[in-house]
């Protein structure tokens, strides 16, 4: 993909951070809210999906490499079967949410009702949505990246 | 612990296999009977094809197309039905999918 | 840590847990994240091994995730493992491990091998998942993961046209099917408020509803499957697929016709002997539906494989015929169930199952042996490969009796069974279904004439004998082949008979999540 | 009838698409008939899970002045069945991409060199 006019990178460059944080406000409040892990990892992929639209595909990529982005990916997934692995470890049960009633990270038991919500409930799920989050964003990010590589390449190949 | 019951019958490996070693044997007696005038690297071991030259070595070897000629010219029609059939098509192949689901629709619900 | 309680969740979690893990392993050495891969499978083979005696002891073995209480087991997703899964599991533990032993030499020339073994490890959480699940919407999660690993598997080398092409078909194919069998668990969800197969099979009425649904979950499965006539897809990808990943497929499909046997005798288990439809019962009619459907693939399948010039085209034409085969069995086993030759028939197939698995992937393994070797898969070229590559000619040899059913290969014993309990239904059945294996001997012939046989042809004058470790896996194989061949016996009492057992008993599946079993 | 509108629309989503892959020769258009094919798959989960006048399962139990929530259980499943589908669309689509670069085109009757 070839880079396009200013006006739209500076746009892009505006936008960038507001999509970015909105995304991130999904993953967070995954347990709380609709969304969740995808959802909010796709609004920031996508973000990232239009930093490659304004600014080319080589632009990016001399920034960002495929190769570390599967890291980040394989990081995610690990973070999440490795959060499963913890509740065997100290609940007994694989995918056990042991942080519930700790009163430690997430752990507080939400009053029943409906009220306002309490960010720092949900146990083990928000942990969880970050880690499907940094999957999510990292696997699409790198889905688009290689998509535009290839058509970039094929053209390439043609002249 | 070797025999299968299938109900009307009964099979055992061991019973075969013993059958097959008492085949062997009679088969190495019998050849032990054989011609013993053969010998290597002599005139023997050429290849004789009524006096004509030998081809290339890759030219006798049959082609695996060329083998049960017979079989598949006499089904012809049959085959050249099948190849219609497999046509190699996406489509098709969901094509085929909804008819067998259109079969089972008829036969099961209807 | 009381281990074997934790077995059915460990056979998924660890094959998970170490396809994450590959690709940070690769970076540090590649010889070291082969030994992890294989090490991952051992440990897993091992932990279905201890998991197959639980369950072969002790009776059905259930694992709720997430939670210790268990006053409601129908709405938590759980693993419910009987004597038919663990039979699947440890067919799918024995080919991966030794797809991953034969991978080591035969994709030594190929990069990213990180995805490979990653896809690969992904590949067996799916299938495993597919085989213990006790949940119909896990179930089609783990059919969609197993999907879209074997399809990037077969699509491994992107440089060949044909395997980008087959693996297109492929996922197009996949996705259908698995789409219309989450539309079929949708339906049964929408009446009866419940995913858990168990809880469905003890409320299933066999309404309008539940009729579309059990259509939809056999047509789509079955094309999973590779039934004729909508077995096309299956020649292709088979034949396209690097061979350690072909002979993954022939496990993956068949835990797709595992899926198709726990829904026709265990989610509609209830119904099937007592419900009939305009005066033919449910039995009878599903039964024949299944038997023309595989009287079908046989005939197809070594049809189109005598003129197949491709070697791993035509074992996948062989392959169709040998589903075909498994669903004459089961279909017999329907259509005369609750009769002494209906449970031969399912007995049969059963084992078939785990013969066809081992049959057909030895002889892909050859075929991957022959293009390692000479890097050349027509068999047209093909000639005098016994003279250079003896070890591999025995393999193939045992491979094309096993495959053709000729005693003493273990092929021998479950067609035997085959036969015998088709005859009873229908001598037609039995006639065409001997004529297939006659065919199918004369096929393998001619590939052992064409490849093997013949004088040796100057191009493949340096042919080399492939390196030990793909002997070994192959002979891993082959010695189960045999091994199963002179005591079919031994394997029928202690995994085949269980295997068939739980399929009828479907009410011991049952009780064990509804009626407070646990 | 009105309520059995989205339950007409997911007939029609599934016909379309088994349309669109069977007869449809672009490649691309293939690929949207499987997209449409799952559309309707996850409309007819969704709509399983509603009833009229109920609220958004976000709750530890129903707010007042709300009558009843949504089914949560089928939006889950939705959710997953979508994210499963983004994996296959991508893979279907760089497989095309993969195609394109092989064969030099889309046309589904010219991509078949394995048949038979």
């Amino acid at each position: 993909m070839t880079e396009m006019s200013k006006i739209v990178k500076t746009i892009t460059a505006i936008t960038f951070p507001f999509v970015t944080i909105y995304g991130l406000y999904i993953i967070m409040h995954g347990h709380l809210t609709p969304g969740g892990g995808f959802q909010g990892g796709a609004v920031v992929a996508s973000a990232c999906a239009m930093i490659l639209v304004a600014y080319g595909s080589k632009w990016v990529l001399d920034r960002v490499k495929e190769k570390n982005l599967s890291v980040f990916e394989s990081l995610g997934a690990i973070g999440f079967i490795g959060i499963a692995f913890f509740g065997l470890i100290f609940g007994a049960v694989f995918f056990k949410n042991f942080l519930v009633g700790s009163n430690f990270l997430f752990g507080i038991i939400p009053a029943s009702g409906s009220g306002l919500a309490d960010i720092n409930t949900g146990g083990v799920l928000p942990l969880m949505n970050l880690a499907v989050g940094l999957k999510v964003i990292a696997g699409l990010f790198a889905i688009v990246l290689v998509m535009a590589y290839a058509t970039t390449s094929y053209k390439e190949g043609k002249k | 612990m070797f025999t299968i019951e299938t109900g009307s019958g009964f099979w055992n490996p061991i019973i075969w296999v013993a059958a097959m070693v008492i085949a062997f044997l009679v088969t190495y007696i019998l050849r032990s009977f054989g011609n013993k005038s053969y010998k290597k690297n002599t005139e023997q071991t050429k290849v004789f094809l009524s006096g004509n030259p030998e081809y290339q070595k890759e030219k006798m070897h049959v082609k695996a197309d060329n083998l049960y000629w017979g079989f598949t010219e006499s089904l012809k029609g049959f085959y050249s039905l099948l190849k219609k059939v497999h046509t190699g098509n996406t489509g098709d192949y969901i094509l085929w999918f909804v008819i067998i689901l259109a079969i089972f629709f008829i036969v099961e619900v209807i | 840590m009381n281990i074997p309680e934790y077995t059915p969740a460990l056979v998924v979690a660890i094959p998970l847990l170490g396809a994450f893990l590959t690709p940070l392993v690769g970076r540090v050495n590649d010889k070291l994240r082969n030994i992890f891969v294989i090490l991952i499978l051992a440990i897993n083979a091992m932990l279905v091994a201890l998991l197959s005696y639980d369950v072969l002891v002790n009776g059905i073995q259930t694992y709720i995730f997430g939670a210790k209480d268990l006053s409601y087991p129908i709405v938590r997703i759980l693993f419910e493992v009987d004597a038919m899964s663990v039979f699947m599991a440890i067919i799918g533990s024995i080919v991966l491990l030794v797809a991953v032993i034969y991978s080591w030499a035969f994709m030594k020339e190929n990069t990213g091998l990180d995805k490979y073994y990653t896809l690969i490890l992904l590949l067996t959480a799916g299938m495993l998942g597919m085989m213990l699940t006790g949940d119909m919407f896990n179930f089609f999660v783990f059919l969609e993961i197993t999907s879209i690993s074997s399809c990037a598997l077969i699509a491994f080398r992107t440089d060949s046209a044909e395997s980008i092409e087959a693996a297109f078909k492929y996922i197009v194919v996949s996705a259908i099917g698995a789409l219309f069998v989450l539309f079929a668990i949708a339906l049964l969800y929408g009446q009866y408020d419940a995913l858990n197969i168990a809880a469905l099979s003890n409320a299933i009425q066999y309404t309008f509803l539940d009729k579309i649904a059990l259509v939809l979950l056999i047509a789509a499965l079955g094309m999973k499957s590779g039934i004729a006539p909508m077995h096309m897809w299956l020649p292709d990808s088979y034949g396209k697929a690097p061979a350690t990943i072909s002979l993954v497929l022939v496990s993956a499909t068949l835990a797709s016709l595992y899926g198709a046997l726990r829904v026709i005798f265990t989610l509609y288990g209830n119904v099937l002997s007592t419900i009939s439809n305009s005066g033919i019962p449910l039995n009878v009619s599903i039964g024949w539906l299944i038997i023309a459907l595989a009287v079908v693939s046989i005939i197809i399948g070594v049809i189109m494989a005598l003129i197949q010039s491709d070697f791993k085209r035509l074992i996948a034409y062989g392959a169709v015929a040998e589903i075909g085969y498994m669903f004459l069995a089961i279909g017999t086993g329907i259509a005369a169930l609750g009769t002494q030759y209906g449970e031969t028939a399912l007995t049969g197939g059963i084992f078939h199952i785990m013969n066809d698995a081992m049959d057909v992937g030895l002889l892909f393994l050859v075929a991957g042996a022959i293009y390692y070797s000479t890097k050349e898969s027509s068999l047209n070229k093909m000639g005098g490969f016994a003279r250079n590559m003896k070890y591999t000619t025995i393999l193939f040899i045992i491979g094309f009796l096993a495959v053709s059913g000729i005693p003493p290969m273990n092929g021998f014993a479950s067609k035997l069974l085959i036969y015998e309990s088709t005859f009873m239904l229908n001598p037609i059945l039995a006639i065409i279904a001997i004529l297939g294996s006659i065919l199918l001997l004369a096929i393998f012939v001619k590939v052992f004439y064409s490849a093997f046989m013949g004088p040796e042809i100057p191009r493949f004058k340096n042919v080399k004998e492939v390196p030990k470790s793909m002997l070994f896996a192959m002979g891993i194989i082959a010695c189960i082949i045999i091994f199963f061949g002179l005591f079919p016996e031994l394997v029928i009492t202690n995994i085949v008979e269980p295997a068939k057992n739980a399929l009828m008993g479907y009410s011991g599946y049952v009780s064990q999540i509804v009626g407070g079993g646990i | 009838m009105i309520f059995n509108i989205p339950y007409i629309a997911v007939v029609a989503l599934i016909l379309i698409g088994l349309y669109a892959i069977i007869f449809k020769r672009n490649l691309i258009k293939i690929v949207i008939g499987v997209t449409l094919i799952e559309s309707g798959v996850n409309l007819f989960l969704i709509t399983l899970g509603y009833r009229t006048g109920s609220v958004a399962p976000i709750y530890t139990s129903k707010p007042q002045g709300a009558n009843i929530m949504a089914l949560p259980v089928p939006q889950a499943l939705t959710l997953t069945s979508i994210v499963i589908g983004v994996a296959v669309l991508a893979l279907m689509l760089s497989l095309v991409i993969f195609i394109y670069r092989h064969y030099g085109t889309l046309d589904v009757k010219k991509v078949r060199r394995l048949k038979e």
